[in-house]
Parts: C-alpha cells; structure tokens; sequence
C-alpha cells in the first residue's frame, strides 16, 4: 500500500491547516497509509478536552483519524516544551489512543518510506 | 523519497522555525539526499557572527558549521535585497542564482518548508 | 510520449512570497495542475496572468464560498478537492509541491 | 486609552486572527472609541458574499453587518491590488485612501494588531 | 500608579515574544503595573510543566512575572477552545497561582485603564 | 514649542508588510524614536534611506548580537534597550506604535 505523509507545524485553531490536514487524511485513508507529524506548534493539536465554542474539536478529529488507522506522531522535543510528557511506549495522558509522542528521527524515516509528503504551515 | 528539499523563508531567532527546520534536516542526514534552501528572509540565517549567548538560546550558525556535510543553498537575489551581499556569511554556505536554486527545489523528491 | 504532470497544491494568498515561489516553480513546468486550498482562493479573484494558460485549476468549493469568492479566471470549483488532491499527489507522474 | 485602532493585516479563515480581531473590537464597543482598518489581506475581510457554512465556522461577514456600529474602514489600495474593487463589499464598510487611513491609526490612542 | 498593558498572540517557543514580553513586563513592574492579557494561542504560555531542553521554560517565565505582580489573564473562549479550563474564580489546574482565564471583556478594561499598550504577535 | 516624541517599536525584518507600514507612519512624524528588537534588527543591516535622518534609532543588543548584525546606519545598540522602551511608551509626550 502506498503512503501518504503529512506534516504540520501550526496548533489548532490558530490556522486552518489542521483542517486541511482532516480533510486530505480522511480522502487518503480510503486507498493509503497516512503518517501525520505533528512538529512545532502542531503537537498541541491532538490534546484532549478541547472545548472550542464556535470551531468543530480538532483534538477529536485527530483522535478519530488515529482510529481510522493514521499513524499519527508527534515531536518529543517540541511535546516537552510545551508540557506534554510521554510515557515509554510514547503515549501520553493529554493525548487520545494512538497517537504518540516520538523522536524527530522518526520523520525522515516517515519521508522516506512515503509516496508522497504534504507539509501544511503558515 | 530519496532525497529532500528544506525550505527555510523566515529569520532566525524571531521565530523557531529556523531551529526546527535545522533539526529536522540534520536527522535527515544519511537517509536521504538533504538539500537546505534559504529563501526570502531565511537568508538571514547565513549571518556568520551570531552569538546568542545573551538570549540563552542555540545559535544557529553554529549548527550549520557543526553539520558542514549538509548542502545549504542560499538565494542570492535574497542575500543581495537583505543587505547581505556584503556581510560576512557562514563558511558552509553556498551562493546561488535563482535560476540554481529553482532547479535544486525541483530536483529533490520533496519539498518540506516549515 | 506524454508529458509528466506537475502538481502545485496552494493556501497562501496572492501578495505573499510562497505564492510567488509556487507561481515561478509553476511558470517552469511544461504541463501542471494548481489545487487552490484556504487562503490559495484568492488567486481566484485576479485575472492576472500569472497562471499559464496551459496550466488545469482546481478550487476547494467550500473554501471558495466561506471567503466569498467567485471565480474570475478559468477554474473548477470541485466538492471533491481534497479527493482529487489525494489522487494527483499519489498517483501522479510529475512532481509534487505544496505551498 | 479612550480609542483604539484595531488592525487587521491577515485574510479570513485562513488563520483565527480575523475572528479574534473582531470579537476583540466588539467586545470595545461602548468602551471606547473603536475602529477596526482593514489592510493588506485584512481587505479580504470586506468580500460581501461569505457562506461559511459548509466549514462549520462563523460568517465573518455577517459579524460586521450585526454590529453595524462598528466604525470599519478598508485601506483603498490593498483593494485594488486584491482585485476587489469590483466585488461586492460588505454594506457597513468604508473605503478609505491611504491618506485617511494613516490619519486614522495616528487619530487613535492605541493600535492594536493581532 | 501609570498601568502598561501587554497583548500577546502566540505561543511560547514558536516565536520570540513571549520571550520580550518578559523582559518588558520586568522592566515595567519596577515602576508601573502591568497588565498581560493572553490572547489566541498566547494562552498556552503559562501551561503549567513545560520542559524545554534548549530554551528557557516559558511557562515558569510568567509564573515569575504573575508573583512579581504582573496581573495576567487569558481569553476564556481561546483557553477552553485550546483545553483550559477555569474553575469559578478563574483559576486553572493547568496554570500557575495568579493567572486566571477570564472573558475578553476584561481586554477593553485594561486598555481602557491603561497608559500604555503593547501587543507583540507575528 | 517643544514638538512632541512619537516612538515606535518595531520587531518584524525590512521585508514585511508590517515594516513598510511601520516606516510610512515614521516618515510622517515630526519627531521620532525608533525601537528595533527581535527580526527588527535586521533594519540595521541596510543603509537605505527610508527611516528619515532625524529619527533616533536604539536596538536591542542581545537581539542584535543572536543575529550577527553589525549595524550599517547610525544606531545606539544598548543593553537597557527594554527599559528605555517602557520608558518611551510610559512618559512620552506623542503617540506610540508597536509593529
């Protein structure tokens, strides 16, 4: 199966790349893989207990992405700095199921085993 | 993939992209063909005296130098409208034209701006 | 022989620099095909010629209609952007950029 | 601070700042003298027709028309450099000259850019 | 006793003015009070843990200034938008003592009593 | 009469939007002070003339020293940079912009 990845540095809200990024991952899914990493600013998106009072919840399409089987990772350095920790197999208590903080070595191996790369920023 | 275009078009410091995009490139480093490309005001990152001492931040000249096997491209019509052309640049910095640095984007498997 | 297809996928709005970056990498390609996402909707609005007349343009649709915009070049205003995008990045034969 | 200049320079949609702007000089209303100047990408904000609903997110449009009050002017050359002098903009928005425009930053008490 | 009123925009780490935030409400506070209001993805800068490992802890940043006597509150809408959220007196879990999420109606007080405004975002 | 001080601050490079309207405010000023701080100290870099020759210009030297920037045109590069500026926007006499 090919593979799609995606990668994003903005949080949510702030741009609409997170909604973007939904968009193309739900599209992809249908036929592909789909890496997403989430670098930069982007490692808040995924939170859990967003209450958004005029946006959809961008911390439960991720989470429903990652049901639907995207793999979905995100900085340790950048998750650290911004007060996510991880437990050793990479989950974390702020983050839903299946997304997992990871080490940036694992973005080229994302790049190099994808057919395509997608990078959504400001 | 097998090999990757970085392109950097904001300044350091001002903001962490400059530090990420640096990162990522340097773990790219083996895997694939690395190309960084500063651009716009990412040619400001060429600047050879930082010293960030004072901010308690890395600086990030010295990162390029640490990776001296990386290939790092700059956009000279950028570096000419910056002021630049003058300045002092990091020693493992390459100048080129416009027409170089298109072709260097449109040679590498992918293309990743932070 | 068939041309190879270069596929450009576009958020930024007309007056910033990636914009320009894309529209020159666009200028160079012999066939191409420009997906205009978020704020990439307003290159709708100019009927500037910066875009090849050779070159296909895809809009997202509810992108176009949350920013109000009709278009005033040739373009496709499709539902199923994103698909297509999916598609053209996975598929294709040319070479991909997003900006 | 009796006025405030609230500047918007970034397009609709495409980032929150749009929305946080106008909640932020709504919110001034009544307080303080408020004008909101659209510049640059901000003249987007202008665009008469909006339908956002296929986004599930706010008309911004229809947040200027419902605080109709609101003093709202649009820089006259970002307009024409966008193209959208022939569009229809929104009713309760003014179009100024620069001149007019810069008078008005420098007529505020404080300017305010998201 | 003149009042300077700092607006900020944008996270910590992902540009510098957090960082020259800081150094304006320090040098501030010597003489004057000093409003900061979070604004946007401003309000995750004084999430609570933060573990930066080649920068200062930003969060810890405004801890300091909210002890010194900075008043610094967050946006209420983009706090529980972004998964913060206040208990009645406006205090948060995620955040240190001092700073509270409020509504964006406090913005126009503020500036309203202020002397002086800065807003920093990029 | 003395004429009143109109201070800006500016933290965004030469090449922004944010700078050109920063300097049009500035060359519409009697009397002016310039702030540079963070990628405002790239202003330094150039020689052009578009701050007027009247305006005092103070940079920030710890932001200055980060981007190795050597400044090109007159300009005072201080250490109490932030405490001039709260100064400035606290007791000034004329009006004050941050861009």
């Amino acid at each position: 199966m090919k593979t799609l990845t995606i990668i994003l540095t903005d949080g949510p809200y702030i741009s609409e790349y997170a909604q973007i990024a939904k968009k193309i991952a739900e599209a992809a899914l249908k036929r592909y893989q789909v890496n997403i990493f989430l670098y930069l600013d982007a490692v808040h998106i995924p939170r859990k207990g967003q209450k958004p009072a005029f946006f959809a919840d961008e911390g439960g399409l991720f989470a429903d992405l990652a049901r639907e089987g995207a793999v979905i990772r995100a900085c340790s350095r950048c998750a650290a700095a911004r007060g996510y920790l991880a437990e050793e197999d990479g989950s974390s208590q702020d983050y839903p199921d299946g997304i997992k903080i990871t080490s940036l070595y694992d973005l080229p191996v994302m790049i190099q085993g994808s057919d395509g790369v997608i990078t959504l920023c400001r | 993939m097998r090999s990757v275009f970085y392109l950097l078009d904001t300044a350091p410091y001002g903001s962490e992209k400059a530090f990420g995009l640096l990162n990522a490139a340097a773990v790219s480093l083996g895997k694939m063909e690395v190309t960084v490309g500063l651009y716009g005001d990412g040619a400001y990152l060429a600047l050879g005296d930082q010293d960030s001492r004072a901010l308690a931040i890395p600086n990030l000249a010295d990162i390029l130098r640490a990776y001296g096997e990386m290939k790092v491209i700059v956009h000279e019509p950028s570096v000419v409208e910056r002021g630049l052309f003058s300045e002092g640049l990091v020693e493992t910095v390459e100048l080129v034209d416009e027409e170089a640095f298109l072709e260097a984007m449109e040679g590498s498997d992918c293309l990743i701006t932070l | 022989m068939m041309m190879m297809m270069d596929v450009f996928l576009l958020t930024k709005p007309p007056q910033s620099e990636r914009s320009d970056l894309c529209l020159k990498l666009l200028a160079r390609s012999e066939k191409s095909r420009l997906y205009l996402a978020g704020d990439g909707i307003y290159h709708l609005l100019s009927q500037a010629g910066e875009i090849p007349s050779s070159c296909e343009i895809l809009a997202s649709k509810e992108d176009a209609a949350a920013r109000g915009v009709v278009p005033r070049r040739r373009a496709e205003v499709r539902e199923d952007f994103y698909e297509r995008v999916v598609e053209d990045v996975m598929e294709g034969d040319g070479r991909f950029f997003t900006f």
